[in-house]
């Protein structure tokens, strides 16, 4: 009686093995590198805009203080929304008829708030807050990127925690000294104290940063 | 020519077939002392004289599973050691960090888990399995070899007659003579 | 083949008369390859797929519900599920240990059973690994336990026995089903040749790998299964004392037990022989198998069960002795809630069914009594259970907090989930009855040869 | 605001046009997701995140976890989507920080008395209520019924539009039928014009409804109040002969006499005197043991004061009385044959008492006669007690009345068809009135009735216009506390679903078709400034300290009427044997029914009973075994008014041959929550028999009836973890409750060199209210998860009070209070069993949870060894109905199959670590409060820094009191107890 199998059969097994092991690796690669794509992390992208307001301009161009829209970034958990009063302060002057700007105009007409699409956030979970990272010379750009060159706003980061424990865990090369904090095109001299140096005078412990409790309650 | 196919005969040979593994180790002895060497045994159950008559000793697999085994544990600790101590060291119900005896136990899981997988992956790569066809499976009567009969392959020697020769050695057990087995 | 006056003799016999190899390869493939379903199976598959049905019904609503559609409460945070997980793992030992540990032995007894014994094991294992799974509160987030690189930077917790368990179990279902698929390696190679129908000979073909019981194949073949033999024997004894660990690892009282580890093996033991009797028993006679199945094989796993109930008998005196020894508190209330509280007739009926009971097979008559023997094992399944739940529910219902202590009221849906897991394994056994070789033939044929060489007995 | 106000109304008069009763409440509730609905609140309140989609916003971690986990694990959180929308304030409100709380002084009311509150506020919205330290009533302590009127604000079931006859009606609607009826009325002097209300202590209220009362001579004024001070007040004007209020000074009090008093549990003022009751009792571990008062109590049905009694004596109400008639003649206030039958243990009461003249106090709780109160007045006359440990003050009542008499006059005034005008203001009367009077059915009768109420209940389906009414948090108003001191409450936010305060109501009376509350509350007030100085000035301090300056009540001089026991009414009849006697009580939370909605009150047990989501007939162990009952038996109540069924609980310490029916449950129209709760005592209740019914029958009906208890094991059996001795004892061996701890351990000592947080929880100041639970609860978002759960022992509450009895359960000789929450083991035993990592400890060693780690394996809880985790076995948060911004934002709301636990109020350490490090530099003693230390009125609790030999906690723990529980499982807690110590008067341990 022959046998059941032609010799074909062994190539198309083979195959089939190979082809398995092939499936594995492609799909454990995958699932290394999906994370840290732009398409999972959301990194770069711009959101739509009712106004497509632009950072470049204002904060590049004009060189708007940060803290002239995001008023409470230095005090509270959120940087802080500017209500629309604090576009019309220049908008009632120059610009007055812009198209683009008629939302603006509305919401103060109407009282309807504008309904921005929100470009960071963080799961519901996460406690994070802006005050303490500004007051320990964490500057808006570590973070947010170079907000100064986004004629529209895009997530500056990753956001992912793997990416906050690499900062919590040594702090030191993403820090700059306070009065830094807030100019987006500054950069790192001969001058400025190191990383460890404003470490120790923040007085900041990282032992202590990697805590659960830091941003989990 | 002389390719050889796994199961260690080449293309042109004898299968002779016997119905006790006794005749079949009689006929055995008497092909080697006439020196004939490429042979092989098809049976049913293992039979233990076939490996010392054939001279073949086994050492690979047990050298590699025990490594695989050492390694197992080694690794496993490792990783343990580097999640608990190195990678985010936390401090867990005031234990101290390399608790060496909780991490007992799977250091042990692991390294059977390594046994397990390499040993059946080693196994299947010394038989050469999987292997769906073989020219052997076509040789008329090979299924017997998995149900009661004892069979012997031997080799047909380089520019030699042995016919009559197999004739003589094997009378009781009766051979059956192959040409040609479809590639 | 009446049940004929049981001498010595027959009693020494693992193989009838008359059984050539021939004849056990030709039986036992056939009953693989050529024999029409028997009616009795059907209905058997019948009913084991109607509690399969059960089971993904229970599980459905569990799943969409939450962990709350259970008895569980507070404090008895852990009920049914882990109680059955201890119980289902606990009979998977049995076909581990008969075909490990006595391969190990040399016991030509285990020849002819091991197969069933394996076979089981693989299903039980899979209806264990399950119930850690569903029993926790987010399911879907079970694969945190493995340790792999994630964008969270975090690593499971090794220190905790849940881990270890969780290990243990991962191992076990791989290697159990390794040993048991290379076991059937030659068997499928014999249906494979001996099939008629194409189907059948493609799919065991497939399955064989082809395998040519060449010299070289049995070579490896014997080393290997060497190995795994003297590691599954260990292997097997580990996750039992893993499984004891996940509460002798705990302190609530009655769980912090030092004894635990060897207490939980010497259970899985009793359960797993009482699973092999209950099916070999009436499958040696379903299967027409009595040739190959002896009455020794009857009387030894008969005696199995009798040593590993001593063995669990004294874990209970200890169980009860050590804490009043101690003299702790809070541990011999624990005790005594067990004695003669909510639990106590849990407790007792644990004792006779698993401590008791059993006795009778002291007796040889009793002992190669079928049908008797069968309500042992039967009793040893179901007392075993009992003996899981006991543990589970009795350390926390009564714990170091008075304000605390409650009682746990099992759902329909407890109820549901156990019956259901029943019907996995039943549904799995049945399957492999059908389609692969319940009775190792090679291993048979081996036996036999040996038997004559040593002088035809 | 208006104009949008008012399309909101005609939208939902559109949508709810043609329907009635049934269809109405639940298309009202439909409505209340409505997106028009909701789009006009939003934009009413840019501040609130909308409705809508803030709950998406809160379950959108429950999806996490729900959702396809194909690779939202790998990643850690799910791949971008669309992270949602961010919506900025229009114009922000001067002096907001987005993210910052800010805090509001105010007051909630409490049966017409103030309580101090500060409204602590997120994004512009009020979500949690904290104590006002500067209000005398509060001291800064809230108990849980003022804490559960934040959720009254955010409830859901609220009502929300104007109904006549059961249609939605406008404002416009009302205010134009009430015009029609004015020159009617004006003509007949305002005849038939009747106005009811509860307890009034508000000025302004007074101020308006007297003005009234000269427009409309004829009108009249009627006041109930369901569990009401009616007995106190009377008792009063027999002894002095005019209404007077008594402030108690427990804290000049060495020996006390509680007459089952509530002066712990409800009475105005109750939480400052808990403070001054529990500020003496810590005095002998602060070294001062001379000063620890002694507190002796005669009760029916227990009350905390009589648990916290250093003798406490059951007696049936008439035994009561006769012990007060008693003493009154042993200190020569009453008729020597008064004497006769009193117990033995008296002699000693009024050895002690009198030898402690003026630092001597009797109090008697509401639930007695009138003549008690008046022996009351003057037993502490004759022991020296006033001006010492009690003074007398102006009623704080505006014009008090009877609240008995006066509703009995409007009952059968309506039922004559005398009142053809009626104003219901707040209150449920249909609902709370005494069985007698049929109030319900005259209700009926009357032509033209307005409820103004906060919810549609049973009063509002019965009158003609229902008037939603805005919370207390929502309006304008003042109010008086205990002692007169007036608080000016001010909105926290605009009315949620536009209702009306009183006082705009009454306003419309003066023609006012949009009656602006502020404007008229603050005439009351600019009035009452004048010529004190800057009226402004005053204004504004007094807003923004929640009192307005030197307020309080004038105190009264008043003496003593003679031959009082000639004029007193006879003794109650001791019952023949066998028959019982019905004590009428309000259920501790619930009242008299009007907190019946909310989950936080239903679910917090009861103390003693332990007892959730209902209420049950309360007798004593012996009373039950006599007629063999056993729990949860039910049984049919008969009494001269009628009969009901209702399920046996019984009650240690209780007193025999009387069973207690705690009214407040069995509301009919009402909210999803209180819906079916329990059984309707108030149909038993005659006006004549306000608190106790002689002669009531009990059958058993052989039916049972699930009652969910949350402890099942009150007997005191391991003498370990609640501690504690006599002062003698404590005197000789001040180290009692210390015990031989592990000194060796396997593993390393980890140091907490920045801090090492700890807690300190004194059982000599713990009076079992419950205080901690509920602001636990609030503070921490713990959901509420209704009967069935509970009847599974599935409750959330992160800190507990377990209540102990000790000798036999007939009377207790002690009962003890034990708050337990998290221990924050150092070794803590949960987090090694947890595969995962989701509980760890942090570098300040507190034990803290990671939620969102959580895979739900409840190993921890198994190996607790205090079982005080808690599992969300079912999606608890996600079902519960309650407004999603009435969340705590600082915290996370847990998901199903997630444990949780005390976390030390991690968010309030983390808000002061931020605070602290932004500043460089350690965090302050006392800067963490956490929400159970804040809440303890008797200062039980005290959280701080372990590192800080000065901290108070550290003081706390240096007590010789100091224990840990379980200690010998070596789990090193950091949360410990002071034991408790006993003052007994050894004259009757002999006896």
């Amino acid at each position: 009686m022959a046998g059941v199998f032609s010799p074909t059969a062994n190539i198309v097994t083979k195959l089939v093995l190979y082809g398995l092991l092939g499936g594995l690796v492609t799909l454990a690669g995958g699932a290394w590198f999906f994370p840290s794509t732009t398409y999972a992390t959301g990194e770069g992208i711009v959101q739509p805009q009712p106004v497509p307001f632009s950072h470049e301009h204002h904060v590049g161009g004009l060189g708007l203080d940060c803290r002239y829209c995001h008023t409470s970034v230095e005090v509270s958990a959120t940087a802080g929304l500017p209500p629309t009063h604090t576009c019309m302060t220049c908008h009632s002057q120059i610009w007055t008829n812009a198209g683009l700007l008629a939302p603006v105009r509305q919401s103060l007409a109407t009282g309807k708030p504008i309904r921005w699409n929100r470009v960071n956030t963080l799961p519901d979970y996460v406690f994070f807050n802006h005050g303490i990272h500004v007051a320990k010379g964490v500057a808006c750009t570590t973070c947010h990127g170079p907000v100064d060159r986004m004629p529209l706003t895009w997530k500056g980061a990753s956001l992912r925690m793997s990416w906050c424990l690499d900062c919590h865990r040594d702090p030191a090369p993403n820090l700059r000294p306070k009065e830094a904090v807030f100019d987006t095109d500054w950069k790192r001299t001969a001058a400025t104290p190191s990383g460890e140096q404003l470490m120790t005078r923040y007085h900041i412990h990282p032992e202590t940063l990697s805590d659960c409790s830091v941003c989990h309650r | 020519m002389t390719a050889h196919r796994g199961t260690g005969h080449t293309f042109r040979g004898t299968l002779a077939a016997f119905d006790s593994p006794d005749a079949m180790l009689e006929a055995l002895r008497r092909l080697r002392q006439e020196g004939f060497t490429r042979l092989e045994v098809y049976s049913p159950h293992a039979v233990e004289e076939v490996d010392d008559l054939l001279g073949r000793k086994p050492r690979a697999l047990p050298l590699i599973v025990v490594a695989a085994g050492v390694l197992g544990a080694v690794g496993g600790f490792a990783l343990q050691y580097w999640g608990m101590v190195l990678s985010y060291p936390l401090n867990i119900g005031g234990r101290p960090l390399n608790s060496w005896p909780a991490f007992s136990t799977t250091t042990f899981e692991l390294a059977a888990l390594a046994i397990l997988l390499v040993g059946f992956l080693a196994f299947c790569a010394f038989c050469r399995l999987p292997r769906l066809y073989d020219p052997i499976f076509d040789a008329p009567g090979f299924e017997h070899a998995s149900q009661e009969r004892f069979l012997i392959w031997i080799a047909e020697r380089e520019g030699r007659d042995d016919r009559d020769l197999l004739q003589r050695l094997l009378p009781h057990g009766e051979g059956v003579r192959i040409d040609e087995v479809p590639a | 083949m009446s049940p004929s006056p049981e001498t010595r003799a027959d009693l020494d016999r693992v193989v009838e008369p008359g059984v050539t190899a021939l004849s056990v390869t030709v039986h036992v493939s056939d009953l693989v390859l050529e024999r029409r379903t028997p009616r009795w199976w059907w209905i058997g598959f019948g009913l084991s797929l109607g509690l399969l049905g059960l089971f993904v019904v229970a599980l459905g609503w569990l799943f969409f519900r939450g962990v709350g559609v259970w008895g569980i409460d507070w404090p008895v945070a852990w009920g049914f599920a882990i109680g059955n997980y201890v119980w289902w793992v606990g009979m998977a030992s049995g076909g581990t240990l008969i075909s490990a540990l006595f391969f190990l032995t040399r016991s030509d007894w285990r020849s002819a059973t091991s197969r069933i014994a394996e076979t089981m094991t693989v299903f039980c294992v899979a209806c264990a690994g399950i119930m850690p799974v569903i029993h926790l509160g987010r399911w879907w987030y079970f694969y945190w336990l493995f340790p792999y690189p994630n964008t969270m930077a975090l690593w499971p917790q090794f220190r905790s026995p849940l881990h270890w368990d969780f290990v243990a179990i991962l191992v076990y279902v791989i290697g159990s089903v390794l040993f048991w698929y290379v076991g059937l390696l030659p068997d499928l190679a014999t249906l494979r040749d001996r099939a008629r129908r194409r189907w059948q000979r493609v799919l065991y073909g497939l399955l064989a790998l082809g395998w040519q019981g060449s010299s070289r194949h049995w070579r490896q073949f014997k080393i290997l299964y060497g190995l795994f033999a003297a590691l599954m024997a260990p292997l097997v004894c580990s996750i039992h004392s893993i499984v004891g660990l996940d509460f002798a690892g705990g302190l609530t009282p009655g769980w912090h037990e030092t004894q635990f580890p060897p207490y939980f093996v010497f259970g899985a033991a009793l359960s797993g022989f009482a699973v092999v009797l209950m099916l070999v028993i009436p499958l040696r006679r379903a299967l027409d198998l009595t040739g190959v199945i002896t009455l020794r094989h009857v009387d030894v796993l008969a005696r199995l069960l009798l040593t590993a109930s001593l063995l669990l008998t004294y874990c209970y005196l200890m169980e009860v002795f050590m804490p009043l020894y101690r003299g702790e508190e809070h541990e011999i209330t624990v005790v005594m809630a067990e004695l003669g509280g909510y639990y106590a007739p849990w407790y007792w009926a644990k004792i006779i069914l698993n401590g008791v009971v059993p006795q009778l097979l002291w007796i040889r008559p009793l002992r190669l009594n079928r049908p008797l023997l069968f309500l042992v094992a039967l009793g040893v399944v179901v007392g075993m259970w009992i003996e899981r739940y006991v543990i589970v529910v009795g350390g926390l219902h009564r714990n170091y907090t008075e304000s605390s202590w409650f009682v746990f009221m099992p759902t329909v849906w407890d109820w549901a989930t156990l019956a259901g897991s029943v019907g996995l394994f039943l549904t799995g056994f049945f399957l492999a009855l059908r389609f692969i070789p319940i009775v190792s033939m090679f291993e048979l044929r081996e036996l036999l040869h040996k038997k004559k060489t040593e002088g035809g007995r | 605001m208006t104009t949008r106000r008012e399309d909101l109304a005609r939208r939902i008069e559109g949508r709810l046009a043609g329907k009635s009763g049934r269809a109405l409440w639940r298309s009202l509730d439909e409505l209340s997701r409505e997106p028009a609905v909701l789009e006009t609140l939003r934009t009413e309140f840019p501040g609130l995140p909308d409705l809508a989609e803030a709950r998406v916003g809160r379950r959108r971690l429950l999806e996490l976890m729900g959702a396809s986990f194909a690779l939202a694990g790998l990643s850690g959180c799910a791949p971008a989507e669309a992270p949602g929308e961010a919506i900025p304030y229009v114009t922000m409100p001067p002096g907001l920080v987005p993210g910052v709380a800010r805090h509001f002084a105010t007051a909630v009311t409490r049966g017409g008395y103030a309580d101090g509150v500060l409204a602590i506020h997120q994004m512009g919205r009020p979500v949690q209520l904290e104590g006002n330290p500067d209000h005398p009533a509060s001291l800064g302590a809230l108990d849980p019924i003022i804490q559960a009127s934040i959720l009254d604000l955010y409830d859901p079931d609220r009502s929300r539009t104007m109904l006549t006859a059961g249609r939605v009606a406008s404002a416009n609607g009302m205010v134009k039928a009430l015009f029609d009826r004015l020159p009617a009325l004006t003509a007949r002097g305002g005849d038939g014009l009747r106005l009811l209300t509860g307890t009034v202590t508000s000025p302004t209220l007074a101020r308006q409804i007297g003005a009234l009362k000269r427009r409309f001579p004829a009108m009249r004024w009627h006041r109930w109040e369901a569990d009401g001070r009616d007995a106190v007040r009377t008792g009063a004007v027999l002894a002095f002969g005019r209404p007077v209020d008594a402030v108690l000074h427990l804290d000049q009090a060495k020996v006390i006499l509680a007459v089952e008093s509530d002066v712990l549990d409800s009475a105005p003022g109750h939480l400052r005197y808990a403070r001054d009751f529990a500020r003496r009792r810590r005095a002998p571990e602060e070294g001062r043991p001379e000063e620890m008062s002694r507190l002796y109590a005669v009760e029916s049905m227990p009350t905390l004061a009589g648990a916290r009694a250093d003798h406490r004596f059951a007696a049936g109400p008439d035994g009561v009385e006769a012990v007060v008639r008693a003493l009154a003649a042993e200190l020569g206030a009453g008729p020597a044959e008064w004497r006769q039958g009193a117990p033995g243990w008296l002699a000693a009461v009024v050895r002690d008492l009198s030898a402690n003249r003026g630092a001597a106090l009797v109090h008697a709780g509401p639930a007695q006669s009138p003549a008690v109160h008046a022996l009351v007045h003057a037993i502490n006359e004759a022991l020296g007690a006033p001006g010492r440990t009690v003074s007398y003050i102006e009623p704080v009542e505006a014009d008090p009345v009877d609240h008995g008499e006066s509703l009995k006059g409007l009952a059968a005034d309506m039922a004559a068809g005398r009142v053809d005008t009626l104003l219901i203001l707040g209150g449920n009367p249909a609902f709370t009135a005494p069985a007698d009077l049929d109030f319900a059915r005259t209700l009926g009768k009357v032509p033209f009735s307005i409820h103004l109420g906060s919810a549609v209940d049973e009063t509002a389906v019965l009158c003609t216009w229902h008037i939603p009414e805005a919370h207390e948090l929502e309006r304008w108003g003042d109010a008086r506390a205990f002692n007169g001191t007036v608080t000016i409450q001010q909105p926290q936010t605009r009315p949620l679903w536009g209702g009306w305060s009183p006082h705009e109501l009454l306003a419309v009376f003066d023609g006012e078709t949009r009656p602006d509350g502020y404007a008229i509350l603050r005439a009351t007030w600019m009035e009452s400034f004048q010529g004190k100085g800057d009226a402004e000035q005053q204004w504004t301090d007094a807003l923004r300290l929640g009192v307005v300056a030197d307020s309080a009540a004038a105190p009264a001089s008043v003496s003593l009427l003679p031959d009082l026991a000639t004029r007193l009414p006879a003794a109650p009849a001791r019952p023949d044997g066998g028959t019982l006697t019905a004590l009428f009580r309000p259920d501790p939370w619930l009242r008299d029914g009007r907190y019946a909605n909310l989950g936080w009150l239903q679910e917090l047990p009861r103390p003693f009973t332990t007892l959730t989501w209902d209420n049950a007939l309360l007798m004593a162990p012996a009373t039950a075994e006599r007629l063999g009952l056993q729990n949860e038996d039910v049984v049919e109540v008969r009494t001269t008014t009628g009969h009901l069924r209702a399920p046996v609980w019984r009650v240690t310490g209780h007193a025999p041959d009387c069973v207690t029916l705690p009214f407040g449950f069995g509301r009919k129209v009402v909210g999803r929550v209180g819906r079916g709760v329990g059984f309707d005592a108030f149909r038993l209740r005659p006006l004549d028999h306000l608190w106790r019914l002689p002669g009531v029958e009990l059958r058993k009906t052989g039916e049972t009836y699930r009652l969910a208890a949350t402890q099942h094991h009150q007997m005191i059996d391991s003498p370990d973890v609640v501690r504690h001795a006599t002062l003698d004892e404590f005197r000789h061996d001040p180290g009692f409750a210390k015990r031989k701890e592990p000194s060796q351990s396997l593993y390393p000592d980890h140091d907490y060199p920045r801090n090492a947080w700890g807690m300190a929880i004194n059982l000599n100041s713990c009076i079992g209210c419950s205080a901690c639970t509920a602001a636990c609860q609030g503070e921490n978002n713990i959901a509420v998860v209704g009967k069935d759960e509970v009847l599974r022992n599935r409750q959330m509450h992160w800190i507990r009070v377990d209540t102990w009895y000790e000798g036999e359960a007939e009377a207790p000789d002690q009962t003890y209070f034990q708050p337990m929450p998290c221990m924050h083991c150092e070794n803590a035993p949960c987090e090694v069993v947890c595969p995962v990592g989701a509980t760890m400890h942090d570098t300040d060693g507190l034990n803290v949870m990671v939620y969102n780690r959580c895979v739900g394996t409840r190993f921890c809880s198994n190996n607790c060894p205090y079982k005080v985790r808690r599992f969300n076995y079912f999606n608890y948060a996600g079902d519960d109905n309650r407004l999603s911004q009435s969340w705590n934002p600082d915290v996370s709301v847990r998901a199903r199959g997630v444990m949780e636990k005390c976390t030390y109020c991690i968010q309030r350490i983390r808000e002061a670590r931020i605070a602290a490090d932004r500043e460089s530099r350690p965090i302050r003693d006392g800067e963490v409060k956490t929400a159970c230390q804040q809440a303890c009125p008797a200062e039980a609790i005290v959280f701080g820094d372990l590192n800080d030999p000065d901290s108070a906690v550290s003081h706390r723990k240096a007590s010789p009191l100091d224990y840990g529980v379980l200690t010998e499982l070596n789990t090193k807690p950091r949360t410990t107890f002071e034991a408790r110590l006993r003052n007994p008067n050894p004259d009757i341990q002999e006896a």
